[in-house]
């Protein structure tokens, strides 16, 4: 017997989630729904066990839905899965506040985390990566050790991380872009074509493992104060952190721009992610209160400009796209027997 | 002899020194310790509150009667609080307030307050349509601000913008800002409004979990071992027994949780987050630990003793329940110390088989879905809001609390026990 | 040697307390040297071997005991006199590293008998050890322990009146009956010695086994003690360990004289005084020995 | 009745037959003479206590757990024939539904809700009702049975305190086999997805192997680490890391336990004692901060100021910590057990001239070994075993160095890392985290094996 | 009652062992006999009140022990004597609840002064219990641990050397030279407390203190005790608790009579035995008392 709903996935979303949980507990008839953090990906594997009571009705991801997970939800009687995008999560690279101010760009970034980089002799070839300051990268930098803390590859913000800076940071050496073209491999078969874009993603988004970065655990809170007692050293974070400790961190500037919710926004900040919510189609109607759970969270009143996951750090969905995903919902109708 | 003498003598001093240095340590370390976790967690036990004056306008609360439930769970208490917050900065304000800077100020009283109007009108209906002066729950940011002013002039800022800080400032001066006891972090449930949010929950999680953990584990964990040193025969197999006994205590706890997910969850079919399958696998873990210090005791028990009571006509089972048990008691007991100890203070099991989870209401038995107070303090510490660090350490305290109280039980009957010997 | 001029000076009953024992009085010279076997034996023992790991402690004893008697046991320190002792109501179960061998009877009915249950046996044969071992409880509660356990009492009143008549028995209750509720363990050696003597009779067990009962205690103590035994011995039957051969002579109505783990002699007391069949008892009994 | 309460009645009830069984068996014995009892009356009481709890105990916990199956299919009986057919994790939700209308009928039924559904949760609470009404009647009646058969049951001739006796040995079997079954069931729960692991991995190359990397890509689009699978550098990490935590816990854990139960007043060890045990209780958590923050920047900065090259993330620091929280392991359990070494062997040694120190060091400490390494080995169990403080001061790269300077990692934090997650149960990425456990319960059940054969060779075992 | 047969039988050095002791050889009774105060006391005691909490066991008890005497200390169970033994060597301040007042002096100073150090003290004046408690260790370890502790000696010839002279004298080495490594625990009853003898004259102590050393022996290994006993008198100060009194009169010079805590008597005992001063002596020697 279940009178709750359940909620389970991503750790980044789970910080957003409750406080829609919350609120939908204390203002409806129903109970508060359970949230468990489990990551995004142990959700989805939870998420797609079957449908029943004992399973989730709801998996909170910070990346897409995989083709091989939606294959384990067919696989155990999940037919009908509801994606719905409810926002953005920022990603900021923080240092103390009492560092020196750096610029980076995301090729920078690239050359100085990746764990091999182009030859800086300009040949195609790539090496260990040499750079042990950000000065050796580009002169105009500080002359400071890279030093870099952030969370382990378990966690969607390294995912993110590596897909949107190291991928893009390595496909601005053009021969290190034509290579991850699929055309290179023409006349392969297609299991070797797969094997050569896996070879040249590792290329371009494998970490240095000598020391420059450092796994740092998933508890972003200890990566801001480690960065307050190492004021040399940057820290990859959430952008809700930063948004918390201004008073300790600032954060860098990316390809130009600071992290803000306007620039995350618009996209005139390179480094962030969409939030989605699954729902689980056949609890509707079932669990009591999954549908209003929903409905509260795309409201304008939580995930809208001025809603109140804003002031939790998230970044709201352009107008229209949220309003879409709200007339979709309405056209959502317990399906009744 | 005699310079044999001095150096024994010195050595003596030394070893003693040794002792007194160890426990020096100890207590040094608890102390920093302690002193950390004070330090940060005190100003979670005290809560901002900002003095309004409230106007119960019917028509703003759309209600008519306030004596009927639903009118009251229904009414818009939100723009009664926005009325006495734009009232009461009437002076500072010339025009309009642009609907920014009108969210900013909203943003000042904690989401929670208006759950404070409920109460202050159902307990006095006839303040309808009257203005009461009422203190209300500050937001988390201004709490900060409030609390940090205090040590060195200037408030940590964070998120307040510079209007906010002034708005804030001015109630200071007027006085209408003040510290309370934070009776709200006892009384809630989890929420993520650090001004909101409370350990009832988790403490009642905890609490139900060591239930199952102490009246498990306890009798077992002797019972086995009162089994392996009395009555086993000593042969390979209970060598083995007894090394792979010693050895569970080093099994990483995560391991217990699969453990547990596979048998409680997976097997026996039992639900994910409840108390029951939490105290079953920290039943799980604790168990070797409490074997082990029993048997340490029961072997520590002179055999003249059984020897004196079997030449009575003691039976096994006397011998055991009235002489080497009594006897073991003390040290069984500080394996249960720090086995509960342990249990009360582990996470990562927890972590497979669903208690890491966001549960606001507190669960009423051991059936209800709940988390538990390292789970809490894991999930606080990993939250962005500045003001959970804080309770991050209050609720460390509340552990503490709750597990010296527990050991001091359980000191106590150490104590007793130990004496009659 | 002259081993009479021994006897004489060991059958004295002055010889050791200074005080006179009438013999008629306890009724124990007569009694059972008048008809030593004319009832059958209480235990008998036959063909007992007892190791220790690997090393033989008791070769190929064979013993009765009969009905009220007193057995006393004699041979030099570390012959295997507790460990015979001990034989006789399992107690050599409790060691690890301990093997018996042959067959204990009590009643006719062997003790090692693969059903026998221990309770009731350790119950009818009751035994004092030779390092007294009282419990780390109180005086009283080392007393009670045995009746409550075996249900012999119903009321405490019962209770209180057992313990105080045992201790008294061990001559012991006037020097502890004000201190009835501390600890056993607080107790003067020769004290302690005295309350495992009342714990163990206050069971009434029909065999008691005594090893040393009386080493502790001072003459005056160990005249009490002894007349306790002659007492006892009327109704039960009691084997005694005791180094001191005047105390063996005083009490006992047959003594039995070990070497080396083997029974080297069994007879009546008198004879194994007088004239022992064997060297090695007189030996022994002469001091000539070693 | 509520089943709480029926096994409230019932253990009242077993109450019962201990007296009324105790008594019968007096008056038998006053009857027929004293001592032709097999055993005394209370034990008669005791296993008609037993005979009375245990099967009604049975029926209450066993009907508890069939309940749920019956009155499930007592709904899906009630519902129409097109829901019936529903695969079964549907028809799971529908009974769901049924029971949260019937209980929260005010807030959940709406206009829109069908007839059945309410007319099903109405038919519900009747079963429930009902099923509570028979199990009570059943209960009561097995009560009834199980008392007036352990009434005729008493016979001077039955064997009381034996039965007695076995069913006590009995449970203390049952329980120490949860140990054991506990053990199995770690052992199986981590062997079949080893031996998974080694069929993709060589064996040789995890033991033997230096590098460690095994965050490989789950996903076709997600880039890992190189995917190197050897664990050297772990078994190096946590054997560095427990080494410095016991070079702590072990010495100051045994001087204090030596201080308090040799030296000390009661007053001074009845509450010292217990203020160390608190040691063992502040959440890992807390120490993983506290190392992260406060002894690793401390570490950091001293070994700059000697002219060393500290990691931020020293093996040191969380070693220190770790030694710290595992303190009162060594500290509590020794107290103990050096406490239970009779005071007479203290005064043999202290009799022939020896001061207080060599009389522990020789006398006391040799006679309370096996005690003291228990409490040693559950100290190093505890550190090999802890995550968090590793996880926040130590980090995750694995490099292979015994420099306590430099910044390791262990088996179980990689365990936790790999478990906790993403994870993929064909991959070898978390597949390796089950063969590292069952790697590290083979290390350690060498290292018991050892720890048993040498308390063997030296214990000294006073009467 | 005829005190004088009692003395004289109690003199008779057969008495008990049945062995004869010649009193010439052993220098026994000559030497000290003939000048029992000749030398300062080796040990002096003034004044001594011992309480167990609130109990008082030993009420103002001033006794002195002169050098190469044996003082044998006789007196009841329970009468304060192995209290008073281990006040000389400060073995009661091992027990929690005693409180010890008064002076004790050995060679002239005060044992009990707060600068006192107790090791060199109890190497002094080494005791030997009233229960036997060898270490849980090897036969050779118990008697080698004094030895070892106090650095006599520095080659392990030397400390075989003295372990089996040290066993040999407590005549243990004969039974227990084959398995000087097996656990001094698993000896019988007088085998330990022979071995705790040898243990503690291994460290050569000038005071030895024995709480009833003899009370787990046979007679024949009595008597070599006693022998023993002797043979140390000559260099060292003996004090002995016993309760056979035969063994107080063939091994003491002087004895002291101990009742309820109190010190009664002390003289040369062939004076206690024959002519008491005192009534309550007279009556525990002729066994009339209580
Ligand atoms: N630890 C203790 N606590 C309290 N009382 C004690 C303690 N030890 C001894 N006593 C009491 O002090 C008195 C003297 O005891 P002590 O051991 O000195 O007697 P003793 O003369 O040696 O007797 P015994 O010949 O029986 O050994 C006795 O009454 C005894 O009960
Ligand atoms: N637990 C044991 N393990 C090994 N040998 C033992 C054990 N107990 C006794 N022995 C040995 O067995 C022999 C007989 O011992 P026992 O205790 O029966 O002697 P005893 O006649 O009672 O001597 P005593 O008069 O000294 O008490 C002795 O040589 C003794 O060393
Ligand atoms: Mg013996
Ligand atoms: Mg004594
Ligand atoms: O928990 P994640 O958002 O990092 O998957």
């Amino acid at each position: 017997m279940r009178d709750y709903i359940d909620v389970v996935g991503s750790s980044t979303v789970f910080a957003f989630s409750t406080v829609v949980a919350e609120r939908f507990g204390k203002s409806s008839v129903f109970r508060t729904p359970k949230i468990e953090s489990t990551g995004s990906g142990g959700g989805l594997k939870l998420f797609c066990q079957g449908v029943g009571m004992k399973f989730p009705d709801i998996a909170n991801s910070s990346r897409r839905i995989k083709a091989s997970e939606l294959d384990l939800c067919q696989q155990n009687g999940v037919h009908e899965v509801i994606e719905i995008l409810i926002g953005f999560d920022g990603i900021v690279l923080a240092q103390s506040k009492l560092g020196v101010n750096v610029e980076l760009t995301r090729r920078e970034l690239y050359l100085a985390l990746a764990k091999r980089v182009p030859n800086p002799d300009g040949s195609k070839t790539t090496i260990e990566n040499p750079y042990k300051t950000w000065h050796d990268i580009t002169p105009s930098l500080p002359k400071i050790k890279i030093n870099v803390f952030g969370p382990p590859p378990t966690s969607g913000t390294r995912d993110a991380f590596s897909e949107l800076v190291l991928d893009y940071g390595c496909h601005t050496f053009e021969w290190l872009a034509q290579m991850s073209q699929p055309q290179s491999a023409v006349k392969r078969d297609v299991k070797d074509k797969k094997a050569l874009i896996n070879k040249q993603k590792r290329l371009c988004r494998m970490l240095r493992e000598d020391g420059a970065y450092i796994d740092a655990g998933e508890n972003d809170n200890l990566i801001v104060q480690k960065l307050n007692a190492n004021p040399d050293a940057l820290g990859l974070l959430g952008f809700s952190f930063l948004d918390q400790n201004r008073d300790r961190i600032k954060s860098a500037k990316i390809d130009g721009f600071l992290p803000s919710f306007r620039s995350i926004s618009s996209g005139d900040y390179p480094i962030s992610r969409p939030l989605y919510m699954y729902v689980k189609k056949a609890h509707i109607g079932m669990i009591p209160g999954v549908e209003a759970f929903i409905r509260e969270f795309v409201s304008n009143k939580a995930s809208g400009e001025s809603g109140y996951l804003l002031r939790k750090g998230m970044i709201p969905l352009p107008k229209s796209q949220r309003q879409a995903i709200e007339q979709r919902m309405n056209a959502l109708r317990p399906n009744g027997h | 002899m005699n310079r044999n003498l001095a150096k024994r003598k010195r050595a003596e001093r030394r070893f003693r020194f040794y002792g007194i240095g160890a426990i020096l340590f100890g207590f040094a370390c608890l102390l920093i310790l302690f002193s950390d976790i004070i330090g940060k967690g005190h100003g979670a036990f005290f809560q901002t509150q900002i003095q309004l004056q409230v106007r119960f306008n019917a028509q703003q609360l759309q209600i008519t009667d306030p004596t009927s439930k639903t009118q009251l769970d229904n009414a818009n208490y939100d723009a009664v609080i926005e009325n006495a917050l734009l009232r009461d900065n009437g002076a500072l304000l010339d025009a309009e307030l642009p609907a920014l800077e009108k969210r900013h100020l909203l943003s000042l009283v904690s989401t929670g307050a208006v759950y404070s109007l409920k109460t202050v009108l159902k307990n006095a209906p006839e303040t309808l349509n009257q203005t009461v002066s009422i203190w209300l729950t500050a937001d988390d940011d201004v709490d900060n601000y409030v609390k940090s002013i205090g040590r060195d002039g200037q408030g940590f800022s964070g998120r307040l913008s510079l209007q906010q800080q002034k708005w804030v400032e001015r109630w200071v001066e007027n006085g209408q800002v003040r510290q309370t006891f934070n009776t709200t972090f006892f009384t809630e449930g989890d929420s993520r409004e650090p001004e909101q949010a409370g350990i009832r929950s988790a403490l009642m999680g905890s609490l139900y979990m060591l239930l199952v953990t102490i009246g498990l584990s306890f009798p077992i964990g002797i019972s086995a071992a009162v089994y392996l040193e009395e009555y086993a025969p000593r042969n390979r197999l209970t060598d083995f027994i007894e090394v792979n006994i010693n050895n569970l205590a080093a099994v990483p706890s995560i391991i217990f949780g699969l453990l547990g997910l596979a048998i409680f969850i997976g097997f026996f079919d039992m639900p994910r987050s409840i108390p029951l399958v939490g105290g079953l696998v920290l039943t799980l873990m604790t168990l070797p630990t409490i074997i082990i210090s029993s048997r340490a005791a029961i072997k520590a028990v002179p055999s003249s003793i059984r020897d004196a009571a079997f030449g009575l006509g003691a039976s096994k089972m006397q011998v055991v329940l009235h002489h080497v048990v009594p006897l073991a008691m003390p040290g069984m007991l500080t394996g249960a110390i720090i086995g509960f100890a342990q249990a009360l203070g582990e996470t990562a099991p927890l972590l497979m088989i669903g208690m890491v989870a966001f549960i606001v209401d507190v669960p009423a038995d051991l059936l209800d879905p709940s988390s538990a107070l390292p789970v809490q303090i894991f999930l606080w510490a990993d939250s962005p809001e500045r003001a959970f660090i804080e309770r991050t350490s209050a609720a460390i305290m509340v552990l503490l609390a709750f597990l010296i109280t527990m050991n001091g039980l359980a000191v106590w009957l150490r104590h007793r026990l130990g004496r009659g010997q | 040697m002259n081993s009479n001029s021994g006897y004489n000076r060991l059958f004295d009953p002055m010889a050791e307390t200074g005080q006179p024992l009438d013999f008629a009085q306890h009724g124990l010279g007569q009694r059972t040297v008048g008809n030593p076997f004319s009832e059958k034996a209480k235990m008998s023992v036959r063909n007992l071997n007892v190791y220790y790991d690997d090393k033989q402690a008791i070769h190929d004893v064979s013993l009765d005991i009969n009905r009220n008697e007193v057995m006393a046991m004699i041979g030099p320190s570390g012959c295997g006199k507790s460990t015979f002792l001990r034989c006789l109501n399992r107690m050599n179960d409790t060691i690890d590293n301990c093997k018996v061998e042959g067959e204990v009877t009590l009643d006719e009915k062997n003790i090692y008998h693969r059903k026998q249950d221990v309770v009731p046996l350790r119950a009818r044969v009751g035994i004092v050890f030779q390092k007294p071992n009282p419990f780390p409880k109180s005086i009283y509660e080392n007393v009670a322990y045995g009746p409550k356990i075996h249900g012999l009492v119903s009321r405490r009143a019962q209770l209180d009146e057992i313990v105080e008549d045992s201790l008294r028995k061990a001559s012991l209750w006037d020097e502890v009956k004000d201190r009835l509720f501390s600890p056993g363990t607080d107790l003067s050696g020769g004290q302690q010695q005295r309350l495992c003597i009342a714990r163990t009779i206050a069971v009434s067990p029909e065999v008691i086994l005594m090893d040393e009962p009386c080493s502790a205690l001072d003459p005056i103590a160990t005249a009490r003690i002894e007349e306790l035994m002659a007492e006892l011995s009327q109704n039960f039957t009691i084997a005694i360990v005791t180094h001191s051969m005047q105390q063996a002579a005083r009490v006992s109505t047959r003594t039995a004289y070990f070497h080396m783990g083997r029974l080297i002699e069994v007879n009546d007391t008198r004879r194994v005084f007088t004239n022992p069949e064997h060297e090695l008892t007189e030996a022994y009994i002469t001091g000539r020995f070693g | 009745m509520e089943t709480p309460t029926l096994i409230i009645i019932t253990l009242l009830c077993a109450a019962g037959a201990y007296i009324l069984g105790r008594n019968r068996a007096s008056d038998i014995a006053s009857r027929n003479k004293q001592g032709t009892l097999h055993s005394l009356p209370y034990y008669y009481g005791l296993l008609s206590a037993v005979w009375c709890a245990l099967p009604c105990l049975f029926i209450v916990l066993s009907w508890s757990l069939l309940d749920g199956y019956a009155v499930h299919a007592a709904i899906v009986n009630l519902l129409p024939e097109n829901a019936q057919n529903l695969p079964e994790s549907e028809i799971d939700l529908m009974v769901n539904t049924v029971i949260n209308l019937a209980l929260y009928p005010n807030a959940l039924i709406s206009s829109s809700t069908p007839d059945y559904l309410i007319q099903a949760g109405q038919d519900y609470l009747r079963w429930q009702q009902l099923s509570q009404l028979s199990l009570t009647v059943v209960v009561l009646i097995s009560l009834v049975c199980a008392f007036s058969l352990s009434w005729i049951w008493i016979k001077p001739k039955v064997k009381a305190r034996q039965q007695v006796e076995r069913v006590f040995q009995w449970t203390l079997l049952l329980c120490a086999c949860i140990a054991i079954l506990t053990t199995i069931g770690i052992v199986l729960s981590v062997l079949f997805e080893s031996l998974r692991f080694f069929q993709s991995i060589s064996f040789f190359e995890f033991i033997f192997g230096t590098h460690w990397s095994p965050q490989t890509a789950l996903r076709i689009d997600q880039v890992g680490a190189s995917g190197a699978f050897g664990a050297v550098p772990l078994f190096v990490g946590t054997l560095l890391i427990s080494f410095i935590a016991m070079l702590i816990a072990v010495p100051v854990g045994l001087m204090s336990a030596i201080y308090l139960s040799e030296y000390a007043t009661p007053k001074l060890r009845a509450v010292v004692k217990p203020m160390l045990e608190i040691l063992a209780g502040i959440p890992s958590v807390v120490y993983g901060f506290f190392a992260a923050l406060t002894v690793a920047p401390f570490i950091r900065d001293s070994g700059g100021f000697l002219g060393l090259e500290v990691s931020s993330e020293s093996a040191l620091a969380a070693g220190l910590v770790m030694g710290v929280m595992i303190i009162p392991f060594v500290s509590s359990l020794s107290d103990d057990v050096l406490k239970a070494v009779p005071q007479s062997l203290r005064d043999g040694s202290l009799g022939l001239g020896a001061t207080q120190s060599e009389t522990i060091k020789r006398v006391v400490i040799p006679a309370a070994l096996p005690g003291i390494i228990s409490g040693v080995l559950l100290a190093a169990s505890r550190a090999i075993g802890e995550t968090m403080i590793v996880v926040m001061a130590a980090g995750l790269a694995a490099h292979l160095t015994a420099n306590p300077l430099e910044s390791v990692t262990t088996i179980t934090v990689q365990i936790v890392t790999l478990l906790v997650g993403d994870q993929e149960f064909d991959s070898p990425k978390t597949l390796s985290a089950f063969a590292l456990g069952l790697m590290l319960f083979m290390v350690t059940l060498v290292l018991n094996y050892v720890a048993l054969y040498v308390v063997r060779q030296y214990r000294e075992e006073y009467e």
